[in-house]
């Protein structure tokens, strides 16, 4: 347990050295939410409409620009094969790092979302919604990224095949995620999705650490 | 006690070794040997587990360490051809990092201590992308002071290192079998170590 | 290890399976010819002119099968990576590598015929109906498994990569699926859902037809490639080099 | 037979485009896939044949040094 | 020259090796494409409406995901070290890599952008439209980019950081390119915002070189 | 010619030497050593003009190479510590492609033939990600034999060499020197290589 906790605070500090890093995942989520509305133009119930769709897609990519970094800085300096040589199981480890992730890349969106989601309009019931499903879903998000940037670790190629890999598998997330917005605004309630989303957690929590180890091995052999 | 029962090594569609057979016991050790690509690596990293074997066995204390895992991998230091130091982050930072990767916290006196012992004194706190080739490899070395493991597995570790550092590890080498540690070495050059068996690949 | 197992093993190995193969083949492409001739007649001389859609419903004839198995070839690649994670035979990652290409090709045929289909009946070539876009992302799924192999380039790690990635997506199929479909219905816009009550029993019968000739041509296929595959890989083998291809 | 004329047929009630199309398509992909894979069956044996005449040539050679030294 | 075609034929021979890489640019372009409708919801008018829009901030973002690995893996293993060192003139050799990064990450895209077009209904004019839009404006931001690259070169957080100063500088493509489609669906004809591209286009052809062999300097020092 | 005038280096806060004077002329090499963290890589990445100067001046045959430019570039080749191979090109791409970058192309069968020389034959073809450590180092090295150049300047040229390796490299120079050329070297070992001056940082 100690030794999660070291990799989570060490993820972090490098994370803080590299300074940019924190911020700028942040930064590309406003950045590409703030794009929309110059391509599309100005309207502002057009950009309602879409302000769900839109922050969601920009969630997902922001939290998958960090991703091809997540295993690649420990793989070209040799860190990752002392990760494996460690005692603690290999497992627990890559969870720490997924963890690190989130809250890098994750946590951060889920805080500034409301503030972009009042540039599109949304009322407060909407921001709310908006960041409970984000809450529910950057999670989600990293875990299934860390999957794909195992197995893309090492191949040059990596950061573009990696989005190949992982962005069908957001499909989902996205789904319920930007529904449970869509389906607040209409009145819907949001609990259908939400609860949906929180089981896909669920689920990915467990899975996904145990396949990600396995493609870790794989790529070091 | 390590000890390797009939192993062989195939990359590619090359062959690089078959049937090796041989033991390290408390106290000795081995100096691999071989021109460039025979397999020294590759044999090394087979031993620490980071590749599988083509055929045969590696045991520890008699038991594979496959089924073993952590209990035999709690034993072994692996220091390779990579750094394994985060050039972001200080030499201090990267040997207490180190150690909690190892699940043991280090204090900052006997990290400091491990750092001075390898001529880093005044370097503890620069990031370690602005030391020298030398002084990068020593930031990994000092992890030999700082993990207590009986097995030492190192992959050329004279590199880069210049004539008093070379002397300094021997010693240190020297006098970690003394205490009854192991150690498996590669290196291109003659060992001034006493002792040991060759294994010519 | 009791003998069954013994045996099965026997043919599990790239060996002993390349002739055996090599003797299924024909037989598969007979097959193929055989019910793609069948139902190709019932197809396009035997089942009548649709009420709504006139001539433009005999599209359905390789739509469907190119969709049905489109999905069935994700599911049996699935299951060979399973396999060959689980027993570490060599066959089963061959198999898998060598199935990708066709399912593929199928999913990329169901989307055009779709889109071919579309225009003249909803006019439009593309709605993002739940079916439709679920169909798009099993697509997606087939080239990232296809460009994953092809970045690694030692086959062995190639084949368990790819297998990680084929069981997270058969995970993941029947997700998406049921979260598209979801997405689609709650905000009901466009689609038309297709009138298919009536289906007369020859068309039926084409249908069964040409999925049962799609089914062989692509077992003929895969085979064919895992053959390929198989010599690529086993090029420095003694077996290889004895073989009459390689002699003559 | 429901249809009248072979131009009837090709018309297909004015969906030709379309029922030519997903048909056309179908069986180019169809033929072309098998035709690519025998490709790539061909390529492979051939350069295996030709590794194997490379090996032979090279068992000549060494075999008639062989002859020489012992003749010597 | 020579030396300019062997750069280009390099880093077109390195992506084939990496095999993945030249197809993957362009899949993660149809694949952000098509995350939008699953965010925004699937109907047609108002997809239609965005279409333009979505289709440019994909292109853009597509184009980006390459630009970090521009000089990154050079500068890793000493090969810039050794252009730098080469007696060709920088300027010509960065030009070079500039056209490499053009044809694998935006020409293909020109190509397929209408096909994805027709996803969002739009009719053959508007899909010319895009297309020349395209092909002014891809160029323009691997140029540009190529400026920030060269900037965050060796700076480990990279990444993200190269998104910030790039994603701005890439506002005026994205009006003008997207603003062309919206104009020639509107009836207003795109000519004008086409011809300013253009004069961009050729503003940046004539700076950006000669900016990013300056930034590149600076990284290596 | 190259000669260097009151050239001083600062990294960091830290002057790492000052006012150092030296020429080297046609067949002649120069011996850098030092201990780790002395400067000798920084002196080689100031001579090549990767770095500037803090003081002094660098001169080939009288001028000063800011000014000369390409046209001291031309005469020069650098190898550091780093590889400057690609890892997904095999061998002989990576020799060709390097040559290209510096304008000139290079046929198959000298570029083949380089490599032999260096003890590659077989694996011309393989990504050099799957050569040891000692292959990859070779297949720097056989640019020497590809590249006109009258100024070698090279960092550590003989780590993660093997004996035979070693000899061969140092035969290499000495060929060099004997044709009129110059070298720099920097080394922690002994250099098998006759004449040549020592300079300690
Ligand atoms: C690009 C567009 C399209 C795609 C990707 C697509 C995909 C699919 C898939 C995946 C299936 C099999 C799914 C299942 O059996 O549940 C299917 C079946 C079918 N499709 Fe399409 N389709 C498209 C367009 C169309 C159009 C335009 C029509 C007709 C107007 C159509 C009519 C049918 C019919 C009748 C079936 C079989 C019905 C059944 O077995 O449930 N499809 N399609
Ligand atoms: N896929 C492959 N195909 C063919 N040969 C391979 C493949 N992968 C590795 N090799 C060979 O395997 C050997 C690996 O050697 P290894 O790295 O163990 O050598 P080493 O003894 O450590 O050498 P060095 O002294 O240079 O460090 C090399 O000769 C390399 O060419
Ligand atoms: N920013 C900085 N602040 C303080 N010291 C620095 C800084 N950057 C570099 N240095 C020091 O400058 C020196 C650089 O040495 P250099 O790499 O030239 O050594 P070297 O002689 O090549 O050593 P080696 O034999 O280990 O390769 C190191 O001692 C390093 O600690
Ligand atoms: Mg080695
Ligand atoms: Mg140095």
């Amino acid at each position: 347990m100690n030794a999660v906790l070291a990799v989570i605070r060490r993820d972090l500090l490098l994370a803080m050295r590299r300074k940019s890093e924190v911020l700028t995942a942040l930064f590309f989520f406003v950045i590409v939410t703030s794009l929309f509305p110059l391509g599309i133009g100005p309207e502002p119930a057009l950009l309602k409409k879409i302000a769900p769709g839109v922050l969601w897609v920009a969630a997902l990519l922001a939290t998958m620009l960090g991703l091809q970094r997540m295993f690649a800085a420990d793989h070209a300096d040799g860190t990752l094969e002392q990760m494996v040589l460690s005692p603690t199981p290999l497992g627990l480890l890559v969870g720490g790092k997924i963890a690190a992730h989130w809250m890098l890349s994750g946590l951060p969106l889920v805080l500034l979302a409301p503030v972009l989601g009042l540039q599109f309009d949304l009322d407060v019931g909407a921001l709310g919604v908006l960041m409970l499903a984000l809450l529910l879903g950057t999670p989600l998000l990293s875990l299934i990224g860390a999957i794909g940037a195992a197995l893309t670790l090492g191949l040059r190629g990596g950061g573009v095949l990696l989005s190949l890999l992982v962005l069908p598998l957001y499909v989902p997330a996205l789904i319920f995620g930007a529904g449970a917005v869509e389906a607040h605004i209409a009145g819907l309630g949001a609990g259908g999705h939400l609860s949906l989303l929180a089981a896909l957690l669920a689920l990915a929590a467990f899975f996904a650490p145990w396949a990600t180890t396995a493609a870790l091995r794989i790529a070091l052999e | 006690m390590l000890s390797i029962h009939g192993l062989s090594c195939v990359r590619g569609e090359r062959r690089l070794f078959a049937g090796l057979d041989f033991a390290v016991g408390p106290g000795e050790w081995l100096h691999v040997r071989g021109e460039n690509g025979a397999g020294k690596t590759s044999l090394l990293r087979l031993l620490v587990g980071l590749m599988a074997p083509a055929e045969g066995e590696i045991r520890w204390n008699g038991e594979n360490v496959r089924t073993l895992g952590e209990d035999y991998r709690r034993h072994l230091l692996f220091l390779g051809h990579h750094g394994a130091v985060k050039e972001e982050l200080s030499a201090l930072e990267n040997l207490q990092l180190a150690s909690q990767l190892d699940g043991d916290a280090l204090a900052d006196r006997s990290a400091l201590a491990a750092l001075h012992r390898f001529g880093l004194k005044g370097r503890e706190e620069l990031p370690v992308r602005f030391l020298s080739a030398g002084q990068k490899r020593r930031v990994l070395l000092a992890r030999l002071v700082t993990k207590q493991a009986k097995l030492w597995i190192l992959d050329e570790p004279f590199t880069a290192l210049d004539v008093k550092a070379v002397d300094m590890l021997s010693a240190l080498i020297g006098e970690h079998l003394a205490d009854g540690g192991m150690a498996i070495l590669t290196s291109h050059q003659a060992m001034p170590i006493p002792g040991g068996r060759e294994l010519q690949l | 290890m009791n003998n069954k197992l013994i045996h099965w093993f026997k043919y599990a190995s790239p060996q002993s399976f390349y002739p055996l193969a090599g003797k299924m083949i024909p037989w598969f492409w007979g097959l193929a010819a055989a019910f793609g001739v069948v139902g190709l007649w019932l197809s396009f001389f035997v089942a009548p002119t649709d009420a709504q859609q006139g001539e433009g419903y005999r599209i359905i004839f390789v739509h469907v099968p190119a969709s049905w198995m489109s999905m069935f070839i994700y599911l049996v690649l699935a299951a060979w990576a399973g396999l060959g994670l689980a027993l570490n035979t060599r066959l089963s990652g061959m198999m898998a590598s060598a199935l990708a290409p066709t399912g593929a090709l199928m999913a990329f045929l169901a989307l055009w015929t779709g889109a071919f289909w579309g225009k003249p009946m909803w006019g439009t070539w593309w709605v993002w109906d739940a079916r439709i876009t679920s169909e798009l992302i099993l697509f997606f799924l087939y080239l990232g498994f296809i460009a994953l192999q092809a970045a690694i380039d030692d086959p062995r790690r190639a084949d368990k990569a790819g297998a990680i990635l084929a069981l997270v997506g058969v995970v993941n199929v029947p997700i998406i699926y049921f979260s598209v479909k979801w997405w689609n219905t709650l905000h009901q816009g466009s689609s038309v859902s297709v009138g298919k009550s009536s289906m007369a029993v020859t068309m039926l019968w084409g249908m069964l037809f040409m999925a049962l000739c799609f089914w062989m041509y692509s077992i003929a296929v895969a085979l064919m490639r895992v053959r390929a595959i198989i010599l690529e890989r086993e090029a420095h083998t003694e077996w290889v080099k004895e073989l009459n291809e390689v002699k003559s | 037979m429901i249809w009248n004329s072979p131009a009837e047929f090709f018309a297909m009630g004015g969906y030709a485009l379309y029922v030519w199309g997903s048909f056309g398509v179908c069986a180019i992909a169809l033929a072309m896939e098998p035709i690519l894979v025998r490709k790539r069956q061909n390529q492979i044996l051939q350069s295996l044949r030709r590794e194997r005449i490379a090996d032979e040539l090279e068992n000549e050679v060494s075999e008639k040094a062989h002859a020489r030294e012992s003749g010597r």
